[in-house]
């Protein structure tokens, strides 16, 4: 199989965009990049709007009143109500942020610092006798900054767990969330399982006890279709790096009466109301989250990329991935001694494919199929608690874009075999 | 984008000063340059003594801090809301924010806004539509307010915009 | 006078490595940039640099075990090793930030966040009793987040004054610093004045009474050669994007033995030791503080810029830009109806000359100016405290940099005098 | 990078196995990957009875979990260091960890050295250099400890590591 017999998307032809993917490494071998989840590559397209605004209409945005800067903000401007197109939402409900961590950690800081804000922040008040939900699966980026809120505040950090099978574990839905629940934080598709986790459900539930819900969208975003309003979360991050954008660039989106009633996280220029030596006013959402001068170009060569995402069409995207996660899961699933961690069917998961080789540390594997010019990420993948619950100390993991070909998964497959022979592991051994 | 009628209004504002009596008073900040204006409104409610979109904008009155274009735009808001309704009002208001924001394309509406169409120049400088609209927004939540306001009885706005 | 006479720096010659310079606005004019201080020109080499990152090495840093994300860790941490010997530190010393606001929101909240860190960052307490110390030449990035610490905590803000010469008024030094002071936090260089602060003696002060002190050099080391060491501060921050770099990126430079005692401050991977579901430890600095994928395009072009001025050769860059501000400083100041706010002479200033035309607001000047070309910024340049210090709402402020030349200064003085000429004010008006 | 030596020590290591009566012990992981090493060291004291540089590293053992090169770079460790002095240990401790950071280039001390003379390789890729010091990190650590630690006494150091 191709991927040609898809008729939807011609990988070959997109891969033509990505300058890197032409390159070899070790010894001559042509780069097959298996590591997405960690970081996209960027086509030229994306490259380009950022050196063109860096060329042309380079100042700083909201902050000047000649040519430049109102190209400049313009540019700026134009880029969010691109961004916030591409998920459904409004210009004024996405914030800029520097990354989908930091996206996070401004929710979190903005509910422990509304505790010495005005009433106007009472909403987002939390302490002792309050909780907060996560899961086993979560990144640390989405674990860390709660775990330190509940240290900040006094609130009590709660947890899904996941089942052997890689999905998320309802079971325990009606006990876990509750009148005391402030905001449940929860991946949307799993960086290590590929899971893609049923949120509705969970935001229903919430819902009913007034509580938030933040998305991690690191992994969803860049891969289907996202409509936050389809989606009824409260709060929904990702990063620009992981879908084809420039790095130094995340997203925060946030429901507008919510954003409005949230105190600022970090303080500065460019997010005040009126400012007194002892004493400030913040502007209104978005200006109020982002403070200081802004990653203007990153903002433009984000806009490109889901320019360019939309140009392909992200249910292409989608299906595409849906094949060829398909084929790899079977391809790898039906290696001996392999043991992929996650959902095994297709269904409800996207193209991120974890697991370990029987007796070959995942160091070991990565060094082989580096060997062969594969890029996997080993590790934990910042998920300790989710390796821990699988028994496993790290993992190795291949993760798949729009650019990824069916050639590439047999690649990876041949590679994988390749390190069994070379440690003397595996079938025939 | 500085239109004659522009650079008079600026030189010679009307209206400028604040007044008593007044039913709404708001005070805006232009947060990028620290421009200020105060500004008061009086309604005189409709013959049905209603203070609603039939009463009658009976005076405006203001005080200001800024650039050309802020102040200008405030004598020019005086000069075309004084004496019309708060209804009518509104439309030149809308009007006039939407020409704002046309970026200079499109054609302002001249029997709606009169001297304000000299402000269409303004709307291709981002940074300055701020300025024009400073007034605006200020005459908008002062009205909002008088709206609020108890009644002072029929004729007294109009004697107190005397 | 010719740049040329100074033999030191050929402003001409630097000018054909930014682009952007060679455009023009307004129907045609020239563009005169005079607004550097808001954000500088990048120039080709740091935009190759970046771009090269991009389409050769690109890959998430510290985090994989293939090729490229060798490559990448190993641009990323030569760039952090060039960028501190760019400021005589050592490369652990140096965190990146996206822009020099989050890094003095860094220091503010590691300092809130010790009252519920463990033991090990007592060292960085601060409460009610405790006071804070800033100045009233503070750019909002450098007062607001000290202010909101205050909240957070109940420690007190107090302040410098400024004199009306623009100086920082150190007649109560010894009344402003005193055994309550837990941090003084201070411009280097102020961006609307221009003033170069006597750092050394406020850090002498505050070091008698084991304050620490935070210098806001963003307006510093991207025009003169700054030196940690001999500066004798603890903390340092700056921007990328005003010295030549990219924008989404700034530094803090802390001593290494307070950069090991802080707690972090936005958290999540690759920050972390070890991680529980319900706990976490950290890693060491400068990772403590780098949570998630970090901006390593971003830290490499800002190493190329430092490359860049370095072969420029900093002292030159100081000596042409006194030269050139000497030069203004007379020409501007000479013009009837202008008052320059700041001081007038050339001595421990740099190359931001703000200032007031007799009845006209700076808004209608800088349109005048916008209209010949010239881009300066208008308003109260993040500095509203100040502002009102001067009695003005705003001001209109001209910055120099290495590209600028002696022709341009004499634009300005050109166009002040049209602005003049146009609102009838002014001589002969 | 996976020289024999390395596979050998790998498939069968040397000292595997936490071994009493032990000075100093210490725990080390590597946050990027989590693999972990506990590390025991038992010192005899030199003919002075003193527990510094003079001491033998009469013993050590370790367990752990981790990848070919970690756990190779520990058995060699073992090999190299029991039965050496502090602080010829110590030296052969610098010379790897010298080794470790020379990206392939220099010319490792054979005589120093020995089969850990293999592991130049692992040095050229830098994501994979701190497998190969994991166990001599703890070893250190452990070392330190066991310096400060109370005596035991002439003897008891080989009898325990027999
Ligand atoms: C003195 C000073 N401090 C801080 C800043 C804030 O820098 P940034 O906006 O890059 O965070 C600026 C510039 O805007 C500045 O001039
Ligand atoms: C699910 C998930 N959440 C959060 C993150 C953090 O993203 P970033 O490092 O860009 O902040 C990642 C990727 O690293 C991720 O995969």
């Amino acid at each position: 199989m191709t991927e040609r017999e898809l008729g939807l998307l011609d990988a070959e032809k997109l891969r033509e965009d990505f300058e890197i993917l032409s390159r070899t490494v070790r010894d001559g071998r042509p780069l097959v990049y298996l590591d997405s989840g960690a970081t996209s590559q960027k086509p030229r397209q994306v490259l380009d709007a950022e050196r063109e605004f860096y060329e042309r209409h380079n100042a700083a945005v909201h902050r000047g009143a000649h040519q430049l800067a109102e190209e400049a903000t313009d540019g700026y401007e134009a880029a969010r109500a691109t961004i916030a197109a591409f998920i459904g939402a409004q210009a004024n409900e996405v914030v800029f942020t520097k990354n989908t961590t930091e996206a996070i950690n401004l929710v979190a800081y903005a509910m422990s610092n509304s505790a010495t804000a005005g009433e106007e922040h009472a909403r987002f008040r939390i302490g002792p006798g309050d909780e907060v939900v996560v899961s086993e699966m979560e990144h640390h980026a989405n674990l860390v900054p709660w775990q330190e809120l509940c240290r900040r505040t006094g609130a009590t950090l709660r947890w899904f767990s996941v089942t052997d099978e890689g999905r998320l574990d309802l079971a325990n839905l009606d006990e876990l969330v509750n009148e005391r629940t402030k905001i449940v934080a929860l991946a949307h598709q799993s960086n290590v399982l590929g899971t893609v986790n049923p949120v509705r459900t969970v935001i229903a539930k919430a819902h009913e006890f007034g509580a938030l819900v933040l998305l991690d969208a690191a992994q969803s975003v860049p891969h289907m279709p996202v409509d936050v309003r389809e989606l009824g979360a409260d709060f929904l991050v990702f990063s620009g790096h992981k879908m084809l954008g420039p790095n130094g660039i995340g997203v925060l989106w946030g429901r507008p009466e919510l954003l409005a009633a949230m105190p600022p996280f970090i303080t500065g220029g460019s997010m005040i109301g009126v400012v007194y030596i002892d004493s400030a006013t913040w502007a209104d959402p978005p200006q109020r989250f982002e403070a200081g001068v802004p990653m203007a170009p990153q903002a433009v060569g984000l806009a490109a990329a889901c320019d360019y995402l939309s140009a392909v069409g992200m249910e292409n995207v989608r299906a595409y991935e849906h094949a060829l996660t398909g084929y790899a899961l079977k391809q790898v699933g039906a290696l001996d001694g392999v043991r992929i961690i996650g959902p095994v069917d297709g269904e409800a998961r996207g193209g991120t494919i974890s697991f370990v080789v029987e007796d070959i540390h995942p160091h070991d594997v990565g060094q082989v199929l580096d060997d062969q010019g594969l890029a996997v990420r080993v590790g934990h993948h910042c998920a300790w608690p989710l390796h821990r619950r699988y028994n496993v100390v790290a993992t190795t993991r291949a993760s798949l874009y729009l650019y990824n070909t069916f050639a590439d998964v047999d690649a990876l497959v041949e590679g994988i075999k390749a390190a069994q022979r070379f440690f003397g592991t595996g079938p025939g051994a | 984008m500085y239109q004659e009628i522009i650079l008079d209004h600026y030189r010679n504002p009307h209206n400028k000063g604040l007044r008593e009596p007044h039913d709404g008073e708001a005070h805006h900040i232009n947060p990028t340059c620290g421009d200020e204006v105060t500004l008061r409104v009086t309604l005189t409610p409709s013959p049905e003594n209603a203070l609603d979109g039939s009463a009658t904008v009976s005076d405006v009155s203001y005080d200001s801090m800024g650039c050309s274009i802020s102040q200008a735009s405030a004598s020019v808001l005086t000069d075309l809301l004084i004496g019309k309704t708060v209804d009518e009002s509104m439309r030149v208001l809308d009007e006039f924010t939407e020409m704002m924001h046309s970026k200079g394309v499109g054609e302002p509406d001249e029997d709606v806004l009169e001297d304000a169409v000299a402000f269409v120049g303004v709307s291709k400088y981002p940074a300055r539509i701020k300025c024009a609209l400073l007034a605006w927004m200020a005459w908008k939540d002062a009205t909002v307010q008088s709206m609020q306001s108890e009644p002072r009885g029929g004729g007294d706005g109009l004697e107190g915009a005397s």
